[in-house]
């Protein structure tokens, strides 16, 4: 984990108020897992810091790319930036998704600006020779992005809320049909949307990725905590630390 | 020039430290520098009992600065002791104990307990994020002089006295603090605010008020210190939206002996290893010979170093 | 959609007026737009004689704020009277008198002079920088009922009590306002600050403190209205750093009938204007379908209008 | 009066620490006198507005010229602006130098950052005929500006603190000196200089140009306030729009 300025190599839209940008630095060299997320000081306007999650990693250029969507100020002064800027990260932070061992067909699910960290995820399962599928929910096709790459990983199922892409519905839709075909499912996105995931799939190891307002994003102010059930003796978690991916009933939803 | 400072209990090898709720246990920032630079270190409030705190959202962002609802989140003093202060106990830094609690019974018992591991106590009367104690302590003069006098009665080391600044006259209760015996203060804790969303109609924070820290809050802070240091024969450690070596002479110059950087640490972690780098050029390019000669200055005709009080 | 509320006194076209102090008598600002667009215009601060304020300099900046020591310059009550309220007399705009003073004597007197000559009264027991009165009337509350109280009874017209921040207990100062008699509240005045100039060691107003306004005091100000409006059944002008339409939602979510916009003025003087402008558009955005429907709406379940006051 | 999104057209170092920028918009076309200012919004990071004389004025090209020199974070800020940005602009603002019909020989005394608006109203005296002698006072050499540029429109003398340019000391040194070699005066810089000049040539007709920390800039707010001489039964002017030119005794310095 450190503080860097890094350079901005990369930076246009995907989608609807969705963007790509692609960080040259250090931190790329230093990231362990898929859905470690880096913490980004937008400008001096801004007193606190934005987590996002990082979307894929070139270790050998030292790059790492985020997507990142416009949902407030922060995100929105963000696509200001000019190839060329520096940027102020703090990162690599927090736990991604363990790659088990003994994973052998994965399932990922993924709802709207949770889809990035599952990307990165997806390729290194592949990698060890893990078959993967993925569902991905968007609210509609013009905000949807990613779901080509996702194909060349495996089969992908598309849902959306307007059935302007894939099927009309919700990504649970889909996952029940498919139960049975995986032996461990990894989820980001929406806390309702992981909440159905979890219920539905409650039988399957599972992980999540959680969101939550951070302070400072290294485990220090206790802003992001979240409740664990009751026979954990700690009670709660730190999404930014402990998580954002904890094992589907390590934390309270 | 030599920016050490000795306070009750204290020998600062500079005047700045983290402050309490900002820099949990140090573990987090141990990772980014050598701890022993610090002139100290406050710890996060310790209460009693383990205590999960508000629920989340707990932290919200402002214009130049951000509200927060912990709510005192801690493993309660017996862990703490245990648990925590082992690990800082190996840097060469005074520790400071930030000491939270909901009753007289509760602020006693965690004063006793753990002021046999720090050098000294921060005795927080000031947490708006908590509905039960804590800040009517630190509105109403008589109950803060009370809980100071017998939080002193217990502890073997000095208390500074953490003043909340919702009130409307701080020197009555700096003034009630000092009858109590405490031996520094410690100002200011949080002003207490609210941010609403328009999108969802209601407040942030789940605990619907939260503590408002960060630059926005510094006249606030800067004027509160100016009226204590001339009323109340105290050192200070002042705090408020610390984020330059301006800032630091800034709260110096209005009657602060030593400042605390909260909020700043989030932005940066860096921050404080970095002040303390740039504090000694940047009181020279201001004319100063010493850092004795900073604290209180802007109360004097010409600053005297005469007029230092540790 | 209808952004116009009647309020005590005040038909207001929209809910939006600039904040007493930062408008001048007007004259200024109506070179750049017609002043028949505001809701409302609250006036310069009127007192008994003509007073010349405090020293330079008067204003210093802080983060996302400012700091003001003015002191009440101004030509006194007749003057305001015979040479200022004419020129605003010519638009189709509510006017509200800032009634200040030292002694109830003079708020009794400025009262019984302006009224006669504007819709409504602010009645501003909260100015943090004058040496004499002002501000003790804003932090006891058996002064403030009284004042209130005193000044109801000279005035034809509705007084709305212009509140200070400064205080422990900002429920306890609306509820002796409302003993009194106010016909409404007005939130907040400035928070007491300073700021030093490290090169100087001084603080930068002459005054020494000065009131803080601006976004870094919002916080401050939408908690205190929440606070005060599950307490006291008055309609509320809020006000704090208003710079945005999400900010007007912000604080009529919190409780506000109507805001004032102050230091604002001076960054953008159109921005009264653009507001109201923008104001119904950034309703429907939030899915409101009246005015009504956001006042108190951070207290209710949903917001339902029939909880609105007026 | 109005509020405006300038441009940048040019921007430049003129000496140590001092900037000049030209910028292009309708207020160029507003300015009625030299002396005036315009209330510069540097960036959303700042509170207040920052009030930089007028130092030239191209009605024909819509451009003004401004001369500033860094002195704290916002005028710091401001160099970072480059040409093509737009600038938020709230001006002309404030009374101006008079160029009476009866000035026959005029001295301008301009004190460090002063001098600027002294170049636009000797640029207009000159132009009505008006013989014009100045004396500058800089701290130094290389903090000196416009000195060629006077010389195109008369006599100059230069004076500096360390005797790098010019004469070595203070702008009275000299000006006591031209005494009787013109009929009015217009002087800006410094109080401590204005004082000295007021009372060195207190028989003589003058204009002196006056600085106070603002808020409004526009005669709203009453921060700007100075004090009048006790036989004015007004008792204050306000620097933003009754000055910031006043006659020498019209306000107490
Ligand atoms: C671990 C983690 C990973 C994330 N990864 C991504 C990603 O890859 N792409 C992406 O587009 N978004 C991601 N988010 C969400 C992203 O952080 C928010 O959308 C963003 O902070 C909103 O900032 P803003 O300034 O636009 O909104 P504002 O509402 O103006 O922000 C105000 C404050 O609230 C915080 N905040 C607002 N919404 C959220 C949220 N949903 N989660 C956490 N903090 C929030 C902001 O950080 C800021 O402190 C992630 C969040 C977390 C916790
Ligand atoms: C009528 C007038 C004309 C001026 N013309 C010029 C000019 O042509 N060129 C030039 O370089 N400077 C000029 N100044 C001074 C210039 O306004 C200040 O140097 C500038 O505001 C400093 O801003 P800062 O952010 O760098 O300093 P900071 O100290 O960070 O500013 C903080 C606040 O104090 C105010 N302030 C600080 N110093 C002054 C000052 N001397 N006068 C007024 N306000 C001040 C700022 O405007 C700001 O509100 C003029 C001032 C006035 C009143
Ligand atoms: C997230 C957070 C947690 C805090 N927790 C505590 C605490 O436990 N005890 C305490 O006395 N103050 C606590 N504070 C207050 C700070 O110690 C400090 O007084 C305040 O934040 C002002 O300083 P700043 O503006 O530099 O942050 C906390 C502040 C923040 C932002
Ligand atoms: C320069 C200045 C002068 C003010 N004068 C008065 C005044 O005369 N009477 C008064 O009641 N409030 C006065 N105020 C306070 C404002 O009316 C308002 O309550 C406060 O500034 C908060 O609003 P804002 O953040 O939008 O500026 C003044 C504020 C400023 C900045
Ligand atoms: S954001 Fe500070 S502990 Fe997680
Ligand atoms: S700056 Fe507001 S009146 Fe001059």
């Amino acid at each position: 984990m450190r503080r860097e300025w890094m350079e901005i190599v990369e930076h246009n839209a995907v989608a609807k108020d969705t963007y790509r940008m692609v960080l040259k630095g250090q931190i790329a060299e230093e990231v362990k897992d898929p859905g470690q997320f880096v913490h980004i000081q937008v400008s001096e306007r801004f007193f606190l810091r934005r987590p996002v999650s990082i979307a894929d990693v070139h270790p050998d250029k030292s790059e790492i790319t985020l997507l990142y969507k416009v949902l407030g100020d922060g995100t929105e002064a963000l696509t200001e930036k000019q190839t060329g800027d520096k940027l102020d990260v703090l990162g690599p932070g927090g736990q991604g998704f363990p790659v088990e061992e003994d994973v052998r067909e994965a399932l990922i699910v993924g709802g709207g600006i949770g889809v990035p960290p599952l990307y990165y995820l997806a390729k290194q399962l592949v990698e060890q020779g893990i078959k993967v599928t993925t569902v991905l929910g968007f609210r509609s096709k013009e905000e949807s992005f990613l779901v080509e790459e996702f194909k060349d990983l495996g089969a992908v199922y598309v849902t959306t809320d307007d059935g302007s892409l894939g099927e009309q519905g919700l990504v649970t839709d889909r996952t029940g049909e498919l139960k049975g075909s995986f032996d461990t499912y990894f989820a980001c996105g929406p806390t309702v949307m992981l909440k159905a995931i979890a219920n539905q799939l409650d039988d399957v190891r599972g992980y999540l990725s959680m969101e939550e307002r951070m302070g400072c994003g290294i485990g220090a102010c206790f802003a992001c905590v979240v409740h664990t059930p009751e026979d954990d003796e700690k009670g709660y978690r730190r999404v930014c630390c402990d998580g954002p991916v904890f094992k589907a009933k390590e934390v309270v939803l | 020039m030599d920016i050490s400072i000795s306070l009750p209990g204290l020998d600062l090898k500079n005047p700045i430290m983290p402050a309490s709720g900002c820099f949990g246990f140090g573990k987090e920032f141990a990772q980014f520098y050598d701890l022993s630079d610090l002139g100290a270190i406050i710890l996060k409030a310790a209460t009693g009992e383990k205590r999960y705190g508000n629920e989340a959202p707990r932290v919200a962002e402002t214009s130049s600065g951000m509200l927060n609802a912990i709510g005192l989140q801690n493993p309660g003093v017996e862990k703490i002791v245990n648990e925590e202060i082992p690990f800082l106990k190996a840097y060469d830094t005074p520790l400071i104990a930030n000491v939270s609690g909901s009753t007289m019974e509760e602020y006693e018992h965690v004063a006793a307990t753990i002021c046999k591991e720090v050098d000294a106590l921060e005795l927080n009367i000031s947490c708006p994020n908590v509905k039960e104690g804590g800040v009517q302590f630190g509105t109403d003069p008589r109950l803060a002089e009370e809980v100071t006098s017998r939080v002193k009665s217990v502890s073997t080391v000095p208390v500074y006295v953490k003043l909340s600044p919702n009130v409307t006259d701080i020197v009555a209760l700096a003034k009630a603090a000092a009858s109590g015996g405490a031996d520094g203060l410690s100002m200011i804790n949080t002003l207490t605010g609210m941010k609403i969303d328009p999108a969802t109609r209601k407040p942030i924070i789940s605990n619907q008020t939260g503590g408002l820290s960060g630059p926005a809050v510094k006249p606030v802070a800067i004027r509160m210190i100016h009226q204590v240091y001339q009323a109340v024969n105290l050192p200070i450690i002042g705090m408020g939206g610390i984020e330059t070596t301006d800032d630091i002479i800034e709260y110096m110059l209005a009657g602060a002996s030593a400042v605390a950087v909260g909020s700043a640490n989030f932005k940066n972690p860096l921050i404080c290893k970095e002040l303390i780098e740039q504090l000694p050029e940047a009181l020279e390019r201001y004319g100063f010979s010493s850092i004795e000669e900073v604290i209180g200055g802007a109360h004097h005709e010409t600053a005297a170093s005469g007029l230092f009080r540790a």
